[in-house]
């Protein structure tokens, strides 16, 4: 008795709904709603702060590209509100989501306001947080020591002027973007006839085109020295003076080096943004290292969640390039495109059914499903218990998890069956 | 709901040697929900009594069934016809199934597969704990819904007694158990209400519990009685 | 005066009251625990007599109450309700009063799967100060918890035991008061080690003024050996041994008299540190398997001696 | 017993040893697919002893590769649960094993089964099993 095909919504009757959230309006918003619209799929863009843009509305310029950030924004910005695929709410939260891909039933508040809204797919862009700690403490002159972030902003006007002497400071244990920053900020001051000290860890080079680039700075004069463990600060009458020994260097050769310097850059600890575990369980997805949004799995890299039709792009997942993160929106948007149009009737056949009439609705299967593919539903015709759980056609990854939890077997999986299985057994010692 | 637990295969192995006809008959209530005594299991008991008698060269009839409620007439009846294909039946629901199932089948024989353990929830999958002791008398109110009865290892009323040592019981063993007064400290501590604790409690009425022998519940405004 | 018996009579003539622990044997020859007791007879006040102490199987409480009261010394008849329900507990200390024993001491009692007899089927119908109220109500009211009336009255000085070293500590003081508003009219404690701890628990005590309801005998075990010590520490609930004491045993390990010698002098410090803590009325020795070195303690602490003679 | 060739059968994952399973084709071997290592059941290995097998595999992926997240460690716990009714039932625990194989480690399926084969050949015949 198959009799989850009697309850909604049956596959001729099941949408998808055309329509993709995008939460965060940072760079990996923008760019993930800009692909979704391309695609012709309506958009609704929400960020909780007052205005779009996020961390890279605070950029100075970008990496290895002469556009201005904030240019790049404001044209974005201004191309999506002209959009009329597009609808942006600032000051919104997401605050509930029921059912599954292609229907999912999302409660927003909307400056204030809750507001309803059937939606195909979920594209979590929420970015990171920056925690910044000072390299000492000093009584004066902490103006001269600044993260990498604040640095960002002031960038013009500190690079301005007579030479002045910067040391760039990358500690070990950070990601890829520490180290291009320093990069990136290495060749401007250079080009401004600053005199430049980057001390490093590991020097990561791994993004295209950044080993030539780490090649041409340290050849137009920047100095790179490997080590950050054993750098002393030292004040004197207002000056700052860093001292370290080259740990690269034989004990005999090794002799104190002294840097005064006007600018010390750190790089910041990065942070999954503070709201990570409150939607993490209204989304019901699992999180990564660090509490970060993404499982350690490479079944889900790049994009993807351990729920279908929740995707994650940009720095909520791990802090990226700007044409990385592009490269991610549209991952997303093309995996939301194929499920838009997946055969559903199809993917039915392959789905595991539940006899809701064997059915104790102890929620064995909602429970251990790892995809969170099952839904809760009430007033099930025909169920023992009044409700029933639902699997999702699209959402269901066919694992057979549930198949195998179930206590009464109410679960059966077409092709793995107890027949099937005995089907399978019957050829034990060659025997057919 | 009603927590169970299967017991060890070699007491079912012992206790249907005899038998070369056997029904395992699940429930598909509590013990369902608590993955004691379902259609798996009883599929799965089935099968391990099937294979452990064609190893002892005992070959052995073994079906395995489950039925909605094995504490209600109505369901159980349903079995009749199958009953008399079978010497025995193997209850895989909880100690109210089996006794019903006698009381319905008296000329069978009805043993327990399973070990009624308690009454309690799932804190999580896999993790079920007891949290009442259905004593007849809620306290709940006073200790603002954590049970002394249950989580006491002691059932104080007036805890926690000298055993208490950093929120655990004396009795913590490999496995570590919550004091419950711990507990209800805390809890009442959170809400503001620690005058509470101040109060003697009287001794409990424990009639209203088991101690008051089996219970039995009559209401005459459902009851029905035939030709009224 | 609510029984009259010679440890009320001490503390209610303001001494510093001793009392010792007998744990009667598991036979039927109660010999060696009067010998204990003779030992001791002019060492201390009163003598608590354990009910089957930490749930292993002994000869009653009451059994060898009563032959103290023969041999004319002062016992103190534990009850735990672990193993009794409120008609036997009742009728315990109606047969206790009937024979001359005068305190009863309302404990709960260490778990029964702690104990000899893991199997057994816990009571625990009434708590400890359920007990006391109960006890309390025989002897002001003179009530059975049912309301029925006694046929004679009762005479009983109620005792109980506070533990300092369990938690929640804020909370242990207002459990006291809770004891007291039961009826406890004497308590003893749980072995004292950690003194900082007993200071601050004593520090609230006095604060609500409970050591002038009530009396207050601090608990003191001499530690006999490393290893007891060790055990007391990571495997009993709700007693505290600090770091340091473990380390001065150790330590004593090289010195003439060795451990042991060092245990007793410790346990003689303890009970002068708690001589001098307001609010502390007495100590309570419980030299378990050690009980021949009570006097001996006694002795050292200076000023206790003799013990205060009272006529009938 | 040097003329007893067992009969093993391999619960093989198919997104791991599925795909090495299909290749390698040993005798006395029935490789049976399994869309997930957390599909195993119980009732299911019960049912390959009872239908004659001498020894049963579950071979799934490799430990955090689950394509499922969590249903490798699924089939280990439940393979060690099963074990344990198998001691019960009075057939040897090591009839049965649980083992993480790569979907491009051949080499490793090879010898996981080739050993397991040996030791039931050692074995010998399940005990009381009967002989058709």
């Amino acid at each position: 008795m198959n009799a989850q095909r009697k309850y909604p919504p049956a596959p001729e009757e099941m949408t998808f709904e055309p329509k993709v959230l995008v939460v965060g309006g940072g760079a990996s918003g923008i760019l993930s709603a800009e692909k979704a619209a391309e695609l012709g799929l309506s958009v609704v863009l929400i960020e909780k702060t007052e205005e779009l843009g996020g961390k890279a509305a605070q950029l100075s310029f970008l990496y290895q590209s002469n556009l201005s950030p904030s240019q790049w924004l404001k044209d974005k910005i201004s191309s999506l509100e002209k959009n009329n695929k597009v609808t942006i709410y600032t000051n919104s939260q997401l605050e509930k989501v029921n059912g599954q891909v292609g229907n999912f039933k999302v409660t927003l508040n909307i400056e204030g306001k809750k507001e309803e809204m059937d939606i195909g797919a979920i594209i979590m862009a929420t970015g990171m947080d920056l925690s910044s700690k000072m390299p000492a403490q000093v009584e004066k002159g902490a103006g001269s020591f600044l993260s990498q972030m604040e640095f960002e902003k002031q960038f013009t006007q500190l690079a301005s002027g007579d030479s002045k002497t910067f040391v760039l400071v990358v500690k070990e244990d950070d990601f890829l973007i520490g180290c291009i920053n320093a990069l990136k900020y290495s060749k401007k001051l250079k080009e401004a006839n600053h005199n430049v000290y980057v001390f490093f860890d590991e020097m990561k080079v791994s993004e295209e085109g950044t080993e030539k680039l780490y090649h041409q700075v340290r050849e137009e004069g920047v100095t790179f020295i490997r080590g950050t463990n054993n750098l002393k600060i030292g004040q004197e009458e207002g000056k700052f003076s860093l001292t370290t020994i080259d740990p690269q260097l034989p004990v005999k050769l090794a002799k104190e080096l002294v840097i005064n310097f006007d600018y010390y850059i750190f790089n910041e600890d990065l942070l999954p943004g503070a709201d990570t575990g409150k939607l993490a369980e209204i989304l019901r997805v699992n999180l990564g290292p660090g509490g970060f949004f993404q499982e350690d799995n490479y079944h889900t890299e790049p994009v993807y969640s351990n729920r279908q039709g929740i995707y994650f792009v940009g720095a909520c997942r791990m802090p990226d390039l700007l044409h990385n993160v592009q490269e991610q929106a549209g991952a997303a948007v093309n995996s939301i495109y194929q499920l838009s149009v997946a055969d559903v009737k199809e993917l039915m056949e392959k789905t595991p059914l539940i006899d809701v009439i064997k059915c104790a609705y102890c929620l064995t299967c909602y429970r251990s499903c790892p995809w969170n593919a099952i839904d809760l539903l009430y007033e099930i015709e025909g169920a023992a218990w009044d409700g029933a759980p639902y699997l999702h056609p699209l959402a269901c990854q066919k694992c057979g998890c549930c198949v195998a939890e179930c206590p009464n077997r109410a679960i059966s999986f077409p092709g793995y069956t107890d027949e099937d299985m005995q089907k399978e057994f019957k050829k034990i010692g060659g025997k057919v | 709901m009603i927590i169970g637990e299967r017991k060890p295969l070699e007491e079912v192995f012992d206790r249907t040697s005899s038998f070369n006809k056997i029904l395992v008959l699940g429930c598909e209530t509590c013990v369902a929900v608590c993955l004691a005594g379902g259609k798996k299991e009883a599929e799965e008991t089935a099968e391990a009594i099937s294979l452990h008698r064609k190893k002892e060269n005992q070959p052995v009839e073994v079906k395995a069934e489950s039925v909605q409620r094995q504490c209600e007439f109505e369901f159980i009846d349903e079995f009749k016809d199958l009953m008399n294909d079978y010497d025995v039946v193997l209850s895989l629901a909880c100690g109210v199934g089996v006794q019903t199932m006698v009381d319905r089948y008296p000329e069978k024989i009805v043993l327990p597969g399973l070990n009624t353990t308690f009454l309690g929830y799932p804190l999580e999958q896999g993790v079920w704990m007891e949290n009442c002791q259905a004593c007849g008398d809620c306290v709940l109110d006073k200790t603002h819904g954590i049970c002394p009865i249950t989580r006491c290892t002691k059932s104080m009323l007036n805890g926690p007694c000298g055993g208490s040592s950093e929120g655990k019981c004396e009795i913590s063993g490999d496995i570590e158990i919550e004091c419950g007064w711990h507990l209800i400290h805390e809890r009442l501590k959170a809400l503001g209400k620690l005058d509470y604790m101040e109060e003697v409690e009287p001794p409990k009425n424990w009639s209203t519990s088991f101690h008051g022998g089996p219970r039995k519940i009559v209401r005459e405004d459902v009851k029905i009685v035939r030709g009224e | 005066m609510f029984a009259g018996s010679n440890l009320e009579k001490v503390l209610a003539n303001g001494h510093f009251a001793i009392t010792g622990e007998l744990g009667p044997m598991r036979g039927t020859d109660l010999g060696p625990c009067l010998e204990h007791a003779e030992h001791m007879r002019n060492h201390v006040d009163a003598f608590n007599i354990t009910d089957n102490q930490t749930a292993v199987v002994r000869i009653a409480s009451m059994a060898t109450a009563i032959k103290l009261v023969e041999r004319g010394m002062d016992p103190v008849m534990q009850m735990t309700v672990r193993d009794r329900n409120r008609i036997c507990l009742q009728a315990d200390v109606l047969g206790g009063a009937s024979c001359g024993v005068k305190n009863f001491l309302c404990i709960q009692g260490d778990h029964q799967t702690l104990g000899s007899e893991p199997q057994a089927k816990g009571v625990y119908d009434v708590d400890s100060t359920q007990l006391m109220k109960v006890i309390k109500d025989m002897r002001d009211e003179n009530k059975f918890v049912s309301g029925d009336e006694m046929e004679a009255p009762l005479d009983a000085f109620i005792g109980g035991v506070v533990n300092p070293f369990a938690d929640p500590f804020e909370y242990r003081p207002a459990r006291f008061a809770k004891k007291i508003a039961a009826g406890v009219n004497f308590v003893q404690t749980q072995c004292i080690y950690d003194m900082d701890r007993l200071k601050e628990y004593m520090k609230r005590v006095v604060d609500m003024g409970l050591h002038e309801k009530c009396y207050i005998l601090a608990g003191i075990t001499p530690l006999k050996a490393i290893g007891a010590a060790m055990y007391m520490k990571n495997n009993v609930a709700g007693i505290i041994i600090p770091d340091e004491i473990v380390k001065r045993l150790k330590g004593a390990k090289e010195k003439p008299g060795g451990v042991k010698a060092e245990g007793l002098k410790l346990c003689v410090e303890q009970i002068q540190q708690v001589k001098e803590i307001e609010g502390i009325h007495g100590a309570h020795i419980m030299a378990i398997a050690w009980e021949e070195k009570v006097p001996e303690i006694v002795e050292a602490v200076g000023g206790l001696m003799p013990r205060p003679k009272f006529d009938d | 017993m040097a003329d007893f060739n067992p009969s093993l059968v391999t619960l093989c994952c198919e997104n791991s040893a599925f795909l090495v399973a299909e290749e390698e084709n040993l005798p006395g071997v029935t490789p049976v697919k399994i869309p997930c290592g957390g599909q195993v059941e119980h009732y299911h290995i019960l049912n390959a002893f009872d239908q004659g097998a001498d020894g049963v595999m579950v071979l799934a992926c490799l430990k955090e590769n689950c394509k499922h997240f969590w249903g490798n460690d699924r089939a280990e716990k439940k393979v060690n649960y099963v074990k344990g009714m198998l001691e019960n039932i009075g057939i040897n625990a090591e009839r049965l094993a649980y083992s993480p194989v790569a979907a491009n480690n051949e080499y490793k399926y090879g010898e996981l089964v080739k050993e397991m084969y040996d030791k039931l050949k050692e074995m010998g015949p399940m005990e009381g099993k009967v002989k058709k």
